[in-house]
């Protein structure tokens, strides 16, 4: 059931000002490392996050704030995670690329390219093995279609009939190089069809679209169906990492892009004054966030080796 | 083996087991046989993805489970490491403890004559090398149906390298013992002159050597490592206390094989107790020939043991 | 262009009777190690590298004997290799799963299934770079279609487009499990559309029409047009490995076989007299082969650590 | 590094290029920009399928051509092994010489505060463990350039394993000298009281180290390996004959890290000459943590080098 436009609204612009808040905080040296943000992608996962339940399984890639923010994680607990905090997430040892959180099923980013989605398979199995009628979703980018774990995942996943809801986003770049002249077909969603699942495209940057499809393959998956792929196509309306300088875009293309993009596009829907009201609730709300997690305090060095083992 | 996965299964409802062929077929050498009729979805044949299986193990254990994945020779795990040392290992430790990665994976490892290098290689001084895993090579169907059970039982992930040799030992198996902790050493052959420290197939040969010796006047104390992580350093360093010579003898190939750590332990922690170079033996550092004439010269036996043992005892 | 029919049955019975006698050498203690043989698939690889030229590269598989057969390996080299002797082949370092001929383009068999794939492409990339016309063909079994490098290569292959043929011996089984189990679709070809390529299923036990797949295919790649996957659907007369009890296969099953397989089919369209002939040629052929092979050295144990490197 | 590259290509008519984002976009340090432009198909952009990139550098290499393969991070190595350790290392030896396998592989090491334990990990002691691989860490621009000439002008597989901290030194680089021989270590500071073993960056540190005990009195001798396989053992035998002590120091974990190798073969070719406990340094055993607050508490440097040559020389 799609939510009002001015709650979408909401929901897509907190992850978007989280993103430039992060930015700006390393700008002031309290962040270190890269971050992979998902300017313009919002969509899909505020989308997506509304077809599940908190019984469900998630995992993402690096480019996960906006899965972790969608699935429910605190954002001061994310924000000081990212500072390398000793947050409730992980302590800070996850950080931007990394991070978990048990209590919200989300079973991780992962920085390894395709990696997560065997792992979203084994709490769909997890799932299928008990009979909870939990589904497990993953994330993953274009590029990652071409990895040889995503390929063997696609196929066991179909042929065991698991709960498992693969939403890939198909930002029109891996890196720095465009998909389209890293695979032979026009996008991914035909591969589908070779695992015997089915697959739908949709529209990326529309997050009604992007439930609607997700919501019929987690109905699919509930029931015993088997898994699903949708292919939600969008575009970075920022760098691979927060300090790419970009070099590799065509000119013009980010600016084409801002028109299509989903704050964009559903701000035309929306009366100007909700807007303005909207945009300065998430400031505070984010303000609120960032001093929070500068309360966190650091973790205590003398603890790093603890958690190797139980 | 078998006994060891039905125990797991009985035990705990969480338990599942599958590979390659394991389950209807029963497994390629019948390890698993009539599994699937007394478990059955808890154990299942996978596609040849070792990847998957792999990674889907990592998720089924954060999700509650607790996996036995079977990956049918060591070799295999190449095509597939990413999900055991990136992603099993970091379970625990990168969530601070919030998740949990009880998964176990049992593979096999030996090289026999006629076999292709494909199908020859130790990969124990790989897994012990990467912190958050554990790993067990018994040397005996007693330890195989031991150190499995307690690998299971474990809440991380652990990897139990058996060696082809094991189905070949025909031994009667008590299966009623209690549950062994994870870890230890075993002094399988006492003596005081020599400290000899291996795992896996070698121990049997590294015995038949000491009781060569022993015709020769030397008395060697043979230790099956049984785990390489964690490593057992009391063990080693209390027999080298007493004998101040120490052979490291594994199947792996010399240069960087575990033994060097055991080797390196020693010369750091019981550097005072040595009174001889360590010698090392193994597969000198070639790649695996199938022809018998060229395997037979290579791979490391009770002679090249016993020569390593007169050479240390000698100097 | 299609061989006489009784050319075909001498090709096809030169494989057989080669495995069989492998069977009775190991049986005398001559060979060691397991084999896996490839009774009942001789069409596949006899129609395919009728479709090359000496120029091209080859992969295969552990079930390979077919393969370097029809691609002209000598007999008795082939013989003393898998004896473990000093052949010219590998100097028995390969033996029976993994021996290459660097003599007739064969890059060799493979024992990790899949991997044979990628490197077949790499023969195609050298191909294309030096724009030689020449082309790789490389093998598989079906369930090697699950393994994330096949995956990865014909991804990237297509791509690239390079001269890449891919034949898929579609035996029923993978190792002791039935294909079908393994994958949600009826079968494999239909894998060959997710990335952009043609793919043709053929009926592996007639040579011709292998043949003829393949050297479309072959066409197409020194055209420059890029790979094409043949699926060729076949049975297996014998076991995984030489010992396999082949329990798992259900009663009546290896007789049906028997009925379809290219050597039975093709003997009911020839002269008795003629394939009495034949079948005394190639046993006396063999015998040659044999003796030869044992006349073979072994290979000096002083020599075991050489060829490390350059 | 792109000169280096540049050269290769320029050199060797059969030299190819590839790798994610290398060829268009020029790399995503910049290290490869303009090859594509002037050497245009041997130079490419692939997909991210390592396993798939580095087995077609095998077989380009078995068919006469010099694949040089970019992985970008050495983590990513684990989703695609097999192709290095089953594959490109038996080609020649299986073959008994009638196949080559000129593939060189570049990759790029480091731990930094703030990335994940996925991009922070060594592979050294991985690739040194498989006989028919060459494996070189050049822990300077000069030598990043003279190693992976090196290593593209072998005609067997190399590895190149960069460290991210070459790319923050600035250098100007000697592009014309000859092309040096494959393998050899370096003394970078000369001392008569300690040997320090060390490769990639913590050479650097190992000499910051040995500056600061100057100012104690203990000179200490850098060795920089390097290279680990092949290990120039007379260079380190050498120097320690004459300081009889030896630390290593490394950035990979300790435990089962090419330092035990080294160790292993001073406690048994070097153990007449040693007057101390051999000490290692390296990573405790540990997973990486993004938090700068840990992850400097156990990456090793200058500090834990410093400490381990006091101990030594104490002892
Ligand atoms: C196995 C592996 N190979 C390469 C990389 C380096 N890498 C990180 S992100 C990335 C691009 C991924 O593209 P895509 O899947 O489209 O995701 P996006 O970044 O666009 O969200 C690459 C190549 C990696 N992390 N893991
Ligand atoms: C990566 C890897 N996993 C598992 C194996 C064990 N194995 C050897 S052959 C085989 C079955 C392969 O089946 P298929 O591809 O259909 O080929 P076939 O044997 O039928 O010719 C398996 C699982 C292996 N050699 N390599
Ligand atoms: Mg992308
Ligand atoms: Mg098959």
């Amino acid at each position: 059931m799609p939510a009002a436009p001015l709650d979408t609204y909401r929901d897509l612009l907190v992850i978007r000002r989280f993103e430039e808040r992060l930015v700006a905080l390393k700008a002031e040296g309290l962040i270190q490392g890269s971050m992979h943000l998902c300017n313009g992608q919002e969509a899909i996962p505020v989308g997506a996050c509304r077809a599940l339940e908190a019984r469900d399984a998630l995992t993402a890639t690096y480019r996960g704030h906006g899965w972790s923010i969608a699935r429910g994680l605190p954002l001061a607990q994310l924000v000081a995670e990212i500072m390398g905090r000793d947050s409730a997430l992980c302590g800070g040892r996850g950080g931007s690329a990394y991070h978990s959180s048990a209590a919200h099923g989300f079973l991780g980013e992962n920085s390894i390219v395709g990696a997560g989605m065997p792992i979203a398979a084994g709490a769909a199995l997890a799932a299928s093995l008990r009979g909870d009628g939990s589904v497990s979703l993953c994330s993953i980018g274009d590029g990652a279609m071409n990895q040889g774990a995503v390929h063997e995942t696609l196929n066991i996943a179909a042929v065991m009939r698991l709960p498992l809801v693969v939403v890939v986003e198909n930002n029109v770049y891996s890196e720095l190089t465009p998909i389209r002249d890293m695979i032979a077909t026009e996008t991914l969603v035909e591969r589908a069809a070779a695992y015997g699942m089915p697959g739908t495209a949709v529209d990326g940057n529309e997050a009604d679209e992007v439930e609607a499809a997700v919501a019929a393959a987690v109905a699919r998956a509930r029931a015993g169906e088997g898994p699903s792929l949708v292919e939600a196509h969008t575009e970075r309306l920022v760098g691979h990492y927060d300090l790419d300088p970009q070099h590799y875009r065509p000119a013009g293309e980010v600016e084409r892009a801002a028109e299509r993009e989903p704050l964009a596009r559903l701000r035309a829907r929306l009366d100007a004054g909700e807007v303005e009201r909207v945009e300065a609730e998430v400031a505070s709300l984010l303000d609120a966030a960032v001093a929070e997690a500068q309360q966190v305090p650091f973790p205590d060095p003398a603890t790093a080796r603890d958690h190797l083992s139980a | 083996m078998n006994e060891a996965l039905r125990w797991a299964l009985a035990t705990y409802p969480e338990a599942l087991f599958y590979g390659e062929d394991v389950a209807l077929p029963g497994g390629p050498y019948g390890a698993s046989k009539g599994l699937r009729k007394e478990f059955g979805p808890r154990c299942f044949d996978t596609p040849i993805s070792e990847t998957a299986m792999l990674g889907m193990g990592v998720g089924a254990a954060m999700r509650g489970m607790r996996p036995v994945v079977e990956i049918m020779f060591a070799d295999f795990f190449l095509v597939a490491l990413d999900q055991v040392l990136n992603q099993a290992a970091n379970v625990r430790y990168v969530s601070g403890g919030r998740y949990a990665c009880p998964l176990t994976i049992r593979s096999q490892q030996a090289s026999v004559p006629g076999a292709c290098a494909q199908h020859a290689q130790q990969l124990e001084a790989v897994f012990a090398h990467w912190p958050g895993l554990r790993v067990a090579l018994p040397s005996t169907p007693q330890d195989a149906y031991e150190l499995l059970r307690t690998a299971i039982a474990c809440d991380d992930p652990v990897i139990v390298l058996e060696t082809r040799a094991l189905y070949q030992q025909k031994a009667d198996v008590v299966l009623d013992g209690p549950l062994e902790p994870l870890g230890g050493a075993r002094v399988v052959r006492p003596g005081g002159d020599v400290t000899v420290v291996s795992w896996s197939r070698l121990v049997h040969e590294a015995v038949a050597a000491a009781d060569e010796l022993a015709a020769e006047g030397v008395e060697a104390e043979v230790i099956d490592l049984r785990w390489v992580a964690p490593l057992d350093l009391d063990a080693v360093l209390s027999s080298l206390e007493r004998t101040g010579r120490l052979v490291v003898a594994h199947e792996a190939n010399v240069t960087g094989g575990f033994g060097a750590e055991v080797a390196a332990r020693a010369a750091s922690e019981g550097f005072w107790h040595l009174d001889a170079p360590i010698a090392r033996v193994g597969l000198p550092d070639t790649r695996v020939p199938a022809a018998a004439a060229l395997n037979q010269a290579l791979v490391p036996d009770r002679r090249t043991i016993a020569d390593a043992i007169r050479r240390t005892v000698g100097s």
